[in-house]
């Protein structure tokens, strides 16, 4: 009886295969709306549009890229949103108000965000409070801190010359300054890079390794002898490094913190991931297809308001092409 | 210094409502394989599951090599070298053989935090060669069927170099060939030294590989003995504190019934290939195979728990359209699956409403109101008849032990009260006294004009208890056997027609663990 | 059409500019321990923010306490009924209060009626003659005269789009009404060409205004009808690099809008007067308080403000970083 | 060992004992809140204030009762919020447009809340999608249609006489019209009217023990010959009709259908359950707990707002007290 694996070295990898195939149909869905929307309207394809979806996914991006980890462990992170804001506005009271080095409150930005993940970690797993509800204070806690520090106000980076090129300047652009369409922001590398580096982390290094086998048996990992609380831990404070990355991003494409933006940037990045085919029940997911799901939203909004279709009825298709998005990838898991 | 390992004394531990260890005891030696039996509810994985660390003792003292050692978790147990296959499966099923295996020790490259995929790919390659497994280290272990997760677990303990390794009913899955192979390497871990407990409700196991049988009952310490000096009734005695009596049931010549159950050319992809059998009232009809052999999945085909590719199947002499279990009970056809953890009791909640699960609407007034003195009066009865060790019917179902469960599920399908009903390893992870009550059980319905299909992968059980035996291999049916004709060679014979998943010609490991 | 967009009420308005509160009112007050809970409408925008600023001020001035609080988004109406319930429970001397929905609001009021508590109402007025003043801005001729501004920035005709924050709150319903029905009445060669909404969050407001000048490549003018959507707007010129191309027409005020219309960015905007809006809406409370009749209409006007009067002294006092 | 069923008779039975604890501490902590703020304000035991915190506890907590059943039985509803907006606006239809008398459309409204509640259920049982994605579509879809459906205008009653005081009227006041303490609005006997069906049908019907049984195990229900695709629409649609229940209720104390508000609501509804000690993870809850988690949320919102704590501070002790209240039901778990 043949009962193992068949040919198992001339198949591809298993965990490969079924990513490339994740990724061509996530891919596949993003081609068809853009060439949808390429046919209704002539103004979609012109680079300067490009480019603005490109800046539109930016920040949503790595904001998906941090809850991609968060939701392979099983868990979820309703916090973001604010804790990019929070990140945001800690930003500008260090470059702003302390009038520390611009790197410094980058950094110091980044840092924010990976405390706040790692207090919902410390939450989740010392505390064994279900990560819907930590991170659901975490957003509370985080827009209140935003709105009291930065006492209600926009926190201006206008004194702080150069904070704005951070991410819409073109490093590459002003290398090659005659050529049109190189001229491409660096918040676009920002998000490739961030995808890169979180590619790395879940594929290559040890908290990969038990992001993936705390979302695919937790019990099982710990009885393995795994500290699962500190690897939780880990995978929230990552969460909120991306966060944070979001939030100085935002912060300098606005040249500003609005401490009152933020709440519902979760739902867009939690779609995003599971649109690129990460199951919200753990253990499985890819980088590749959430920054996928995270070009499926932008496109989506995108395209419709180049149609300028009523803001409303977008509302309307949003909903509809989440749950559609996420119903093709389950019929491809079915099938396959 | 004295060849004892470990030495367990005063060992208390209460879950709420329950005391499940008692001043216990247990001492394991070097370079022995210590059995521990009891009845179900006995409190071995409890025991164990103290020396491992999963659990934290109440009170008592536990000894490694002479001294008191703390162990606080798992990771303490394991440095300790203690490592512990547990009785229900441990693995992430998304992850590969491989990564499971060496999950919390991966090998890590010359930059610390990054992984080397391929050594732990190599080292599984060789764990698994050792075992003469034929599996792929980069599977996903949600590919594989229970019985190969079970390898992998064994695979898994083997791989720490543990001076104590604690087995918790590890062949409950697995088929002769795996089984030989397991008590091979367990024989070459003695010869290493290495301190064997092994939990086992297969009684003959125990002669074919302990030196010495421990035997629990009711959370307390009954007595060591050497296995050379005793036998299997002695055990039994110690187990139950009376003999039972095991007497062959009788099997009553039901010829002339009426066909029941009839499936036609069923075809499921490559795993079911035209199925075709019928089952009579009042028959057992047993389903003999190596594991994977395909049916399970017969089963649940018959059942309407997956969908099938092309094919009939007629109940009472009509031709029934079953895409749901629920179109299935609704046929009269009960299903009792062989993992009763995920697939048999919703293990949150109590044991009135499993029992009554599968027949609520025998229990409703207006309004779908539930009758609730119904269902505890029912509820009682029926965990009296099977004697369900429970303190309440409110216990949650998680807290009763693996035996427990499995007559829980049983009483569940007795009370749907379904004209057919299939079992799928029924007696598995069951003590011998509940073995001999389950069979009893089964035959009585039988006579009570009962259909029945038992799965079973214990030769003997099929022997004993079937009318008829089916043999399949590969998904499909590669004999049919009268209890008369049968033996266990000729169902070998069908059931083997090519090799499992151990390599037949595996030659006699050498190489050190 | 009117080149002067300022109407004459307002010019009424800047004239009574003295302080009603003098120290003899102050202590009078003080010595009552007086509390006026004041409702707004919201509390996290940088205009309520500014209204607060003006509440404080003139509760200073008059020697009472006040408080503040809005809901989080304009179309929390129910939130906005609690908050006003709890304030009547915590027994006030007055009530100072901008309806998000008015017609749900007045039982609250009858009840504040009922125990004699003074209501005035701001920013938006109650459909009701229970307040006995209303401080607020005529945001449609506000935003009318920014439609006149515009057209005539444009020449007269061409494309022109706009970006509210809201489609259902009475100011980004009236701010929308006003502009576009201004331009439809007079002036028949332009056209609207696309009006959306971006929730006053400044990011989705640059991806919005983006979209919008990039899908209508003869647009001539863009019209941001909040503090977040004009922004929007300017990120989305700066960043396609078209400054200077469009006509940016903006509202409100704001460090980047102000920094925007001095570089040249934005051509100008419409301010109300967010901090007059607080204190005289508090001021009112007290004369009210001290059984002074009231005018019951206070408009508190708008401007319309450019790189040439930014710094004035009319402009400056209104404007708030 | 206590063989077989010991003595079933004397104890309480299980379950309900296990709720009694959870009630009580839940409720200890509720005690706690209120007498902290009455020793902080005197103005917050007023029998005014009081009837307040009734009224504010009303909407949300007659979602949170149908959100109970969802979770129990492991899923979530994210679209309560904007499909009671719906329910209100189709109200609004019913009543003010289309001039049906005023029970006919108080039916329509919970009947629109029952539908949208139906296909919540049809796409997670059969399209198979995770619940969390199949009502944030049907939230984004619920959002946008009130929208369109009211033409972006509140939709008012004021023509309809009496339809504010199906819910704000006293019909036992007036009753007693002389006895100030008994002028209660309806809306207070709407909420314990609605938690008393939802704890018969939760702890008396099939569909509870269903619903419990989904959640503990889906799967072994499935094979214990249930339904489960049937009972699992539902149970969505039985949160539809509370959600239906909340809007018009919403509408009727708004005099008015208010299209743009809703979302939001779902996250205290949630909130309110699970402080309620309803498990996140599916199996376990209960509607007096849920009862008692709405009351918890709402007093705490008074009182802040009583002692004229700033908005933003509000926010902040919001998030951490719904991480304590659950943290506290957690330590009593462990305890028993
Ligand atoms: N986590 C737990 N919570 C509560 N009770 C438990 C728990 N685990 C085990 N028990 C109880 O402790 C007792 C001993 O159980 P244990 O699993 O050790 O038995 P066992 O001897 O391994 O039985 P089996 O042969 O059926 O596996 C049983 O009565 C069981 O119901
Ligand atoms: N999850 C799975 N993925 C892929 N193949 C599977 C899976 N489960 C079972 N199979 C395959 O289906 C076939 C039939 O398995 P099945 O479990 O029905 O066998 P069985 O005779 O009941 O054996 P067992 O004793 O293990 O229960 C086997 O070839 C097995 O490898
Ligand atoms: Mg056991
Ligand atoms: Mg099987």
């Amino acid at each position: 009886m043949d009962i193992s694996i068949g040919t198992p070295k001339a198949l591809p990898r298993g965990l490969l295969r079924s990513d490339a195939t994740q990724r061509l149909l996530a891919f596949a869905a993003l081609i068809v709306l853009i060439i949808v929307f390429s046919l209704a309207s002539p103004n979609f394809l012109q680079f300067n549009n490009i480019i603005g979806i490109l800046l539109a996914t930016a920040v949503n991006g790595v904001l998906a890229l941090g809850v991609t980890f968060v939701i392979i462990t099983g868990g979820i992170d309703l916090s973001i949103g604010t804790v990019m804001t929070f990140s945001a506005v800690m930003t500008g009271v260090f470059i702003t108000f302390w009038q520390l080095p611009i790197p410094i409150g980058l950094i110091g930005g980044i840092a924010t965000g990976a405390f706040a993940g790692f207090i919902n970690g410390t939450i989740i797993a010392k505390m064994k409070i279900p990560p819907f509800i930590a991170t659901l204070g975490m957003m509370y806690v985080a827009k209140g801190l935003s709105l009291v520090i930065s006492n209600l106000k926009p926190i201006y980076f206008n004194d702080t010359p150069g904070f704005r090129e951070i991410v819409m300047g073109s490093a590459l652009g002003s290398v090659f300054p005659e050529v049109e369409v190189l001229q491409i922001p660096n918040a676009v590398f920002f998000l490739f890079g961030a995808a890169l580096i979180a590619s790395f982390i879940l594929g290559r290094t040890i908290l990969g390794r038990y992001t993936f086998a705390l979302g695919s048996n937790e019990e099982a990992t710990r009885l393995s002898g795994v500290n699962v609380d500190r690897w939780k831990i880990a995978v929230y404070t990552l969460g909120g490094v991306f966060a944070g990355l979001g939030g100085v991003m935002m912060a300098s494409r606005l040249n500003s913190a609005q401490p009152a933006l933020g709440q519902g940037y979760e739902l867009d990045a939690i779609a995003a991931v599971v649109i690129g085919g990460t199951s919200l029940s753990g253990g499985e997911g890819t980088i590749m297809g959430t920054i996928i799901g995270a070009f499926v939203m932008s496109v989506l909004v995108n395209g419709l308001r180049i149609l300028s279709v009523p803001q409303e009825w977008q509302t309307v298709v949003t909903g509809a092409i989440v749950i559609l998005a996420v119903y093709l990838d389950i019929l491809r898991r079915r099938k396959s | 210094m004295s060849d004892v390992l470990v030495t367990m004394e005063g060992v208390e531990k209460t879950f709420p409502g329950v005391h499940a260890l008692s001043q216990c005891r247990f001492e394991l030696r070097k370079g022995e394989v210590h059995a521990l039996v009891g009845e179900n509810g006995a409190g071995k994985s409890t025991l164990m599951k103290v020396l491992a660390g999963v659990y934290l003792k109440d009170s008592g003292r536990i000894l490694y090599k002479g001294k008191e050692a703390d162990i606080h978790n798992p990771r303490a147990a394991q440095h300790l070298g203690i490592s512990m296959i547990h009785q229900e499966l441990n693995l992430m099923p998304h992850l590969t053989i491989a990564q499971n295996i060496f999950i919390g020790r991966e090998p890590r490259q010359a930059v610390k935090f990054m992984l080397d995929d391929k050594a732990i790919n190599d080292n599984t390659q060789q764990l698994l060669d050792m075992l003469h497994l034929k599996l792929d280290p980069r599977t996903k272990v949600a590919d594989l069927t229970v019985a190969k997760q079970q390898m992998v677990e064994i695979a898994k303990a083997l791989s720490f170099n543990a001076e104590v390794l604690i087995m918790d009913e590890p062949t409950a899955a697995l088929t002769e060939a795996e089984i030989d192979e397991l008590f091979r390497t367990i024989r070459r871990l003695r010869e290493q030294g290495v301190g064997t407990v092994y939990i086992t409700h297969r009684l003959e196991e125990l002669f074919l590989i302990s030196d010495r049988v421990t035997v629990m009952r009711d959370g307390q310490y009954v007595g060591t003995v050497n296995t050379a000096d005793t036998n299997r009734d002695e055990i039994i005695r110690m187990m139950v504190g009376r003999t039972i009596y095991e007497a062959a049931p009788d099997i009553p010549e039901n010829g002339k019934q009426d066909i029941v159950l009839e499936v036609k050319n069923l075809n499921r992809g490559r795993v079911l290939q035209n199925i075709n059998f019928h089952l009579k009232r009042g028959e057992i009809l047993g389903f003999a195979g190596l594991m994977g052999a395909g049916r399970t999945e017969v089963a649940r085909a018959i059942f309407g728990a997956d969908p099938i590719d092309t094919g009939e199947i007629y109940v009472q002499g009509k031709k029934a359209h079953i895409k749901s279990p629920n179109d299935a009970v609704e046929h009269g056809i009960g299903y009792l699956s062989e993992d009763r953890k995920r697939y048999g009791l919703t293990l949150g909640m109590d044991v009135e409403t499993n029992v009554v699960l599968a027949a609520f609407r025998k229990f409703l007034g207006i309004l779908g109101v539930v009758n609730y003195s119904r269902t505890r009066l029912t509820a009682e009865e029926f965990v009296k008849t099977l004697s369900i060790k429970t303190p309440s019917l409110k216990q949650k179902v998680k807290n009763l032990s693996g035996g427990n469960q499995q007559k829980l599920v049983i009483a569940k399908w007795l009370i749907a009260d379904t004209d057919i009903l299939i079992f799928d390893e029924p007696t598995r992870g069951i003590d011998v006294g509940a073995k001999s009550e389950i069979y009893k059980l089964l035959n009585d319905l039988a006579h009570q004009g009962k259909a029945i299909i038992m799965i079973s992968s214990e030769l003997p059980e099929i022997l004993r208890m079937s009318h008829r035996i089916i043999v399949m291999c590969e998904g499909r049916i590669t004999g049919e056997l009268s209890s008369a004709e049968a033996t266990q060679e000729k169902i070998m014979k069908y059931a083997t027609e090519r090799g499992g998943i151990v390599q037949t010609n595996g030659a006699p490991a050498s190489a050190a663990v | 059409y009117a080149q002067e967009a300022t109407p004459e009420a307002t010019e009424e308005a800047m004239e009574e500019a003295a302080p009603y509160c003098t120290p003899e009112i102050q202590a009078e007050m003080a010595a009552m321990d007086i509390y006026i809970p004041v409702i707004s409408k919201g509390f996290q925008h940088q205009f309520w923010q500014a209204v607060k600023a003006g509440a404080e001020k003139a509760a200073e001035d008059c020697g009472v306490t006040v408080t503040f609080e809005g809901p989080e988004t304009e179309a929390m109406v129910d939130k906005q009924m609690e908050m006003l319930q709890t304030a009547l429970d915590k027994q006030p001397d007055a009530l100072v209060f901008a309806a998000l929905d008015s017609k749900a609001a007045i039982p609250l009021l009858e009840r504040a009626q009922e125990e004699g508590i003074p209501v005035i109402a701001f920013d938006s007025g109650v459909d009701s003659d229970i307040p006995l003043a209303t401080a607020a801005t005529n945001n449609i001729a506000a935003a009318a005269a920014a439609a006149d501004k515009m057209a005539e920035l444009i020449g007269g005709a061409g494309e022109v789009a706009v970006i509210a924050h809201d489609q259902t709150s009475r100011t980004g319903i009236d701010r929308v009404a006003g502009f576009t029905e201004r331009i439809a009445e007079a002036y028949p060669d332009i056209t609207v060409v696309d009006v959306q909404y971006g929730g006053g969050d400044h990011l989705k407001s640059t991806d919005l205004a983006k979209a919008i000048i990039l899908a209508h490549p003869n647009l001539k003018g863009f019209f941001g009808a909040n503090e977040g959507s004009i922004i929007g707007v300017l990120n989305a010129v700066t960043e396609l690099g078209m400054e200077g191309d469009l006509v940016v027409i903006g509202y409100d005020s704001g460090r980047q809008q102000m920094d925007a219309i001095i570089a040249g960015i934005e051509a100008g905007a419409i301010t109300q007067d967010p901090i007059g809006i607080g204190y005289k809406s508090v001021e009112a409370a007290v004369k009210a308080l001290r059984g002074e009749e009231l005018d019951p209409e206070i408009d508190t006007g708008f401007h319309w403000y450019d790189a040439t009067n930014i710094d004035s002294e009319d402009i400056a006092p209104l404007l708030y970083e």
